[in-house]
């Protein structure tokens, strides 16, 4: 086991799936020569050249169209978008052709593309900035939506999209690529699809994704101090939603939050809701709560973004006011 | 091109047409159901220039007024009638519908209904093509007035500077839906507004089959031997409405009777009766036969084919191999 | 009163409002010389000329943009497009400039653009002519999103969202123009936020909205054959939910069946089952349900649209279960 | 340019040069958080430009490297850096930071993160204009590689098309962040690409303000008088990094150097001197006192401004006037 960073973990990636096949590219702005703005192609424009490592110019809508016809044709192309809050302008190729092909054409044709994107808040970026845009993503039939919160699935989820036949969206978060964590020395595919319980516990179930589980880690550890033994579950996939993994948690824990970073409306705490409401509501000794954002475009001062943004103790506030712990 | 290359071309845009009528009766008569957009007027664009290309190996993509080009492709054209029917013997299975005709095996990449949408799409079959080392060109037909979306602007710019082989194709017919193009666009001929992408450009007579099929011939060869985009303007008209549910009154008949005046097939038929090369009873003859085949084959095709299962509703949305989904590689 | 057909509405609020104020426009592609493609601005080119009646070139992202520059001084545009399947296009602007600008300028500017559109499944539109994307639409804080489900809704609701400072999306359902119904004879503003009560019942609530509240008055009655009383409440203001109108209808009948037309991830039904959660958990005597359509994008064939996409049977299926009614 | 004139200029150019190095020590400082896009080499364009509109009267707006063109439209600097350091006496209240300022009562209509965004924006203040009879004009300045982006296509169309009185100033300083014009771009002069628009185009040396100043002054008269709109191309260079994020290694240290042989500050006070209209103590003098109003008037004012009330995190949302929302009309 290596110790890497999420960007080597995600570069590692990309560079075994370029050596393994010569149809799989990489595009976007800066992903080239400049070695990517996060650093997650770093190194690879020398390696594999400008044909396979594509600095795109600014045109987010038509190289996401272009990715995907190449992929009509046997092309497997990573796209990276540079942020996740450029993405509106390639949401029309990437939903009405991607995700849509493969059934208006009766199954003749496939759109296997991978579109990667940081998203979510980091120091101060501001509203235009700072999208956290997973439910959009999730809303559409026809697309995968993975979210890694630790190197090894940032690894192993970058590898298993390549391969698969789907369009696959990769949700990264923006303030995690230097987190490390180990990534096994052996190829390593994750599955796409599924749950990942990060802490057991017995007294409430704090669902989260990507940067949520860690401050879910981090609530869970402040409460087992007060006694009480949070499940920790990860949803890295948050398209299709593991239903049966979430429905397991609750069934045994009886409590669900649902910490989300993005603001309330229509987001993954809703639907997790939802399936929580669907699958297992009887099994509920509380009303699930969602912890989110305010309801704001992001404001700039750090001040008021600190305010506008959950982090762990938010989560431990919900819980405790669940649980009925007093102060 | 000799005489019975034309003859062929007579055959087959009048096919195209009459295939054309056939839907709309079958329109009219509840038989197709969504949006319909039909080709009668447009012929010449889409047979000259696959006249100059190679059907089935060259890699076709199009709007929705589609039926035509996947026919032109090699397309079964009762299984794009029974695509129409929405049946499971219809070229996309009854899961597509006139605006998203498929033929994969052909190279016919579909008809999508987001206008402006191909653009890239085109582009990004030729960057794969250019991978591969592949000689086939991809060639994406579209509307004036598609050129007026962005994409058009981020295509052309991306296809030259990374040089894909990519021909585009504009069907400029004057408007898009009931927008003249001089209320819409800055610069009427298509072709100029290439200029700015060191691109490749020409511009023929879309009436003239004859004349696209040399146009589109140098702009093909164009394509497939310099492995650079080339865009090709052909001006032409449709003689129908939009789709079905068109108003049409914002073309004035007196516009609408001088372009019918320069109807693609008859021009044809009549530069062949005056070489000699057809008689107007050999083209009758020629007319009933088509007619008889849509009659007798393909509208009972479409019309006997079976529904979709509804079963297989929630087939086609994802793979099938479903090992990287689960993690069982 | 008048009897209207919801384009007639419709046509009349942009009428009044451009008749009142010089500054209103309305722009979109075929908006002028033809008229509307749904007619909705029928005969006003001829009345108030092409520069206020525009027709646009095929260019989503920018025409919306031109409009929301136009709203930063004051012009007041009603900006259609044509299908929301093609709002993809303009999301960017939509969201990213329309939504933030006033948060992000400090209060300093507003951007008071209407967008009209059509969605929903019709006769057979297809994948890429089919989509229900009320759900994007309401993820992001600073836009409002209301939508008709009467013609006198529709009349109000367009004249109140042209005199609103806030940027609103007017969704309007596109089987629904050629509906009839009553409208006031003198001016009426109806208001942007809050749900009606279009039935009343003690048994179940039925909550939908444009078209599925139609859907629900036609299971109502199916189910008062069957002694049960369902109150029936149209959400008609999407963003932001009416979260008391919701708590209290819930509260009545203590069971709720949210239909929305849509795919099920992250759609109106989640969030309206969060809040039910969030406000009156414990006055459920059933597990909230959702009537959607099947996650899949739309198919064209009659008998597979038929399959996919709800109608009043589904919603008096969900209720007979919900209520343990047999057969 | 009379003499006078161009020592505003210089004045002008040099404030905005040690500004915006006074911003840079301050994020170093970790005083500034979020991205922060610095102007220096560029001066000449923003100054040359507004020189020859209105400031005040005229709408500007631009993209995220916006500080100075606030500036010179007449936004308080003070009230610019407090803004940066995310202060309720910012520009815009501490709710934008450096991508985001705003002066709307100066006419300084915003700088915005999306690249493009901002081309349609422009073309709609100036269709309110024309609408509201008004003299002003609307500008919109950006860099070279936003010209990549679908919405300039469709703006120049529209703006054509319609007739706005809107002015695009491109400021081409080579790179979009760290790719070069040669790699994303098929056509390397940007004023070429509105060729195919019908729209008055021409290019003008962005290192020299007097050039600027003389080619915006028939920019802006066009548009003033025709109504009509212009795009005007000004080659440049910036000098830092893109962001302060930058790592720098997609340009040559030569390159940069020559660049900098070409600083609009100093050919202005160069030729000043030459002019014999000011000596290098008078520049001096006048450095002195730029940094000493930066040091004791701007950076103070930002730094002892309050911190906005996070009780009003929700403001600004929407609207407070409630009465449609609510219908109480
Ligand atoms: C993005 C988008 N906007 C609008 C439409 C509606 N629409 C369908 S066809 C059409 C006109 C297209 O005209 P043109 O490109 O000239 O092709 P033609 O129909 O004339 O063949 C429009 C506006 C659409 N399908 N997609
Ligand atoms: C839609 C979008 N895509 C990408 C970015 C990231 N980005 C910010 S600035 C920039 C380069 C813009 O270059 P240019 O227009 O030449 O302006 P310059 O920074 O050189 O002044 C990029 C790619 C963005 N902000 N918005
Ligand atoms: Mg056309
Ligand atoms: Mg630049």
């Amino acid at each position: 086991m290596a110790e890497l960073t999420l960007w080597e973990a995600i570069r590692r990636a990309h560079d075994e799936e370029m050596a393994n096949d010569p149809l799989v590219i990489a595009m976007g702005e800066d992903v080239g020569l400049a070695g990517g703005t996060y650093k997650c192609t770093l190194g690879l424009f020398d390696k594999y050249g400008p044909e396979r490592i594509i600095d795109t110019p600014i045109s987010e809508g038509s190289f996401t169209g272009i990715a995907i016809g190449a992929s009509f044709l046997g092309v497997r192309p990573i796209v990276e978008i540079m942020s996740v809050n450029f993405a509106w302008l390639a949401m029309d190729q990437l939903f009405n052709t991607a995700a849509k092909v493969r059934y208006m054409s009766g199954g003749q044709l496939e759109a296997p593309i991978v579109m990667r994107s940081p998203g979510g808040t980091a120091h101060q970026l501001g509203a235009q900035h700072s999208a956290r845009m997973e439910k959009v993503f999730m809303g559409v039939a026809g697309l995968r939506v993975v979210t890694p919160s630790t190197p090894k699935q940032a690894y192993g989820l970058l590898k298993s999209a390549v391969r698969c036949n789907d369009p696959v969206f990769i949700y990264e978060h923006e303030r995690m690529y230097g987190l490390k964590g180990e990534v096994p020395d052996g190829e390593f595919f994750h599955p796409l699809e599924g749950s990942e319980v990060m802490r057991s516990g017995s007294d409430v179930t704090l669902f989260g994704y990507n940067l949520s589980t860690h401050w879910n880690l981090e609530a869970a550890k402040a409460l087992a101090a007060l006694g009480v033994e949070a499940e920790v579950v990860d949803l890295y996939s948050l398209s299709p939603l593991d239903r049966a993994g979430i429905r397991d948690s609750v069934r045994r824990t009886h409590r669900a939050i649902i910490v989300d970073e993005a603001e309330a409306p229509v987001g993954v705490g809703a639907e997790v809701m939802a399936i929580i409401n669907e699958e297992c509501f009887f099994d509920l000794d509380a009303a699930p709560v969602r912890v989110t954002s305010l309801n704001v475009p992001v404001p700039y001062a750090a001040n008021l973004e600190h305010v506008a943004i959950p982090n762990p103790s938010w989560v431990v506030d919900a819980a405790k006011t669940m649980l009925g712990i007093g102060g | 091109m000799d005489t019975d290359q034309k003859k062929h071309l007579l055959r087959d845009m009048l096919f195209a047409r009459r295939f054309e009528e056939s839907c709309y009766e079958a329109y009219v008569e509840r038989k197709i159901g969504g949006f319909l957009h039909l080709y009668p007027g447009q012929e010449a664009c889409c047979f000259g220039v696959m006249s100059a290309a190679r059907p089935g190996e060259d890699y076709v993509i199009t709007g929705y007024r589609d039926h035509v080009h996947a026919i032109a492709c090699g397309a079964d054209p009762g299984e794009v009638m029974a695509e129409l029917y929405g049946k499971a013997n219809g070229s996309s299975g009854g899961f597509g519908g006139s605006m998203h005709i498929f033929d994969v095996k052909k190279h016919f990449m579909g008809g999508y209904a987001i206008v402006g949408g191909p653009f890239p799409l085109a582009a990004g079959m030729a960057m794969a093509l250019k991978m591969k080392g592949q000689e086939a060109i991809a060639i994406c037909f579209l509307g004036d007035a598609a050129n007026n979306q962005g994409t058009f602007h981020e295509t052309m710019n991306m296809a030259s500077v990374w040089k894909l082989p990519v021909l585009f194709v504009c069907e400029n017919n004057l408007y898009g839906i009931g927008t003249s193009i001089e209320r819409s666009t800055a610069e009427l001929d298509q072709y100029k507004r290439v200029a700015g992408y060191n691109i490749a450009a020409a511009m023929a007579d879309g009436q003239d089959v004859v004349a696209v099929h040399d146009a589109a011939t140098i702009a093909v060869d164009h394509v497939r031997n310099t492995r650079t985009p080339y865009f090709l303007e052909l001006k032409t008209y449709r003689f129908r409405g939009h789709s079905m549910s068109d108003g049409g009154k914002y073309r004035s008949r007196e516009e609408e009777n001088e372009w019918k005046q320069r109807d693609p097939v008859r021009l044809l038929k009549d530069a062949l009766v005056a070489e000699g090369a057809l008689t107007e009873a050999d083209y009758k003859a020629m007319d009933r036969e088509l007619l008889k085949r849509i009659e007798d084959d393909i509208v009972p095709f479409a019309e006997q084919g079976p529904l979709p299962d509804v079963a297989d509703v929630e087939a086609h949305v994802l793979s099938p191999d479903l090992r990287w989904a689960r993690g069982e590689v």
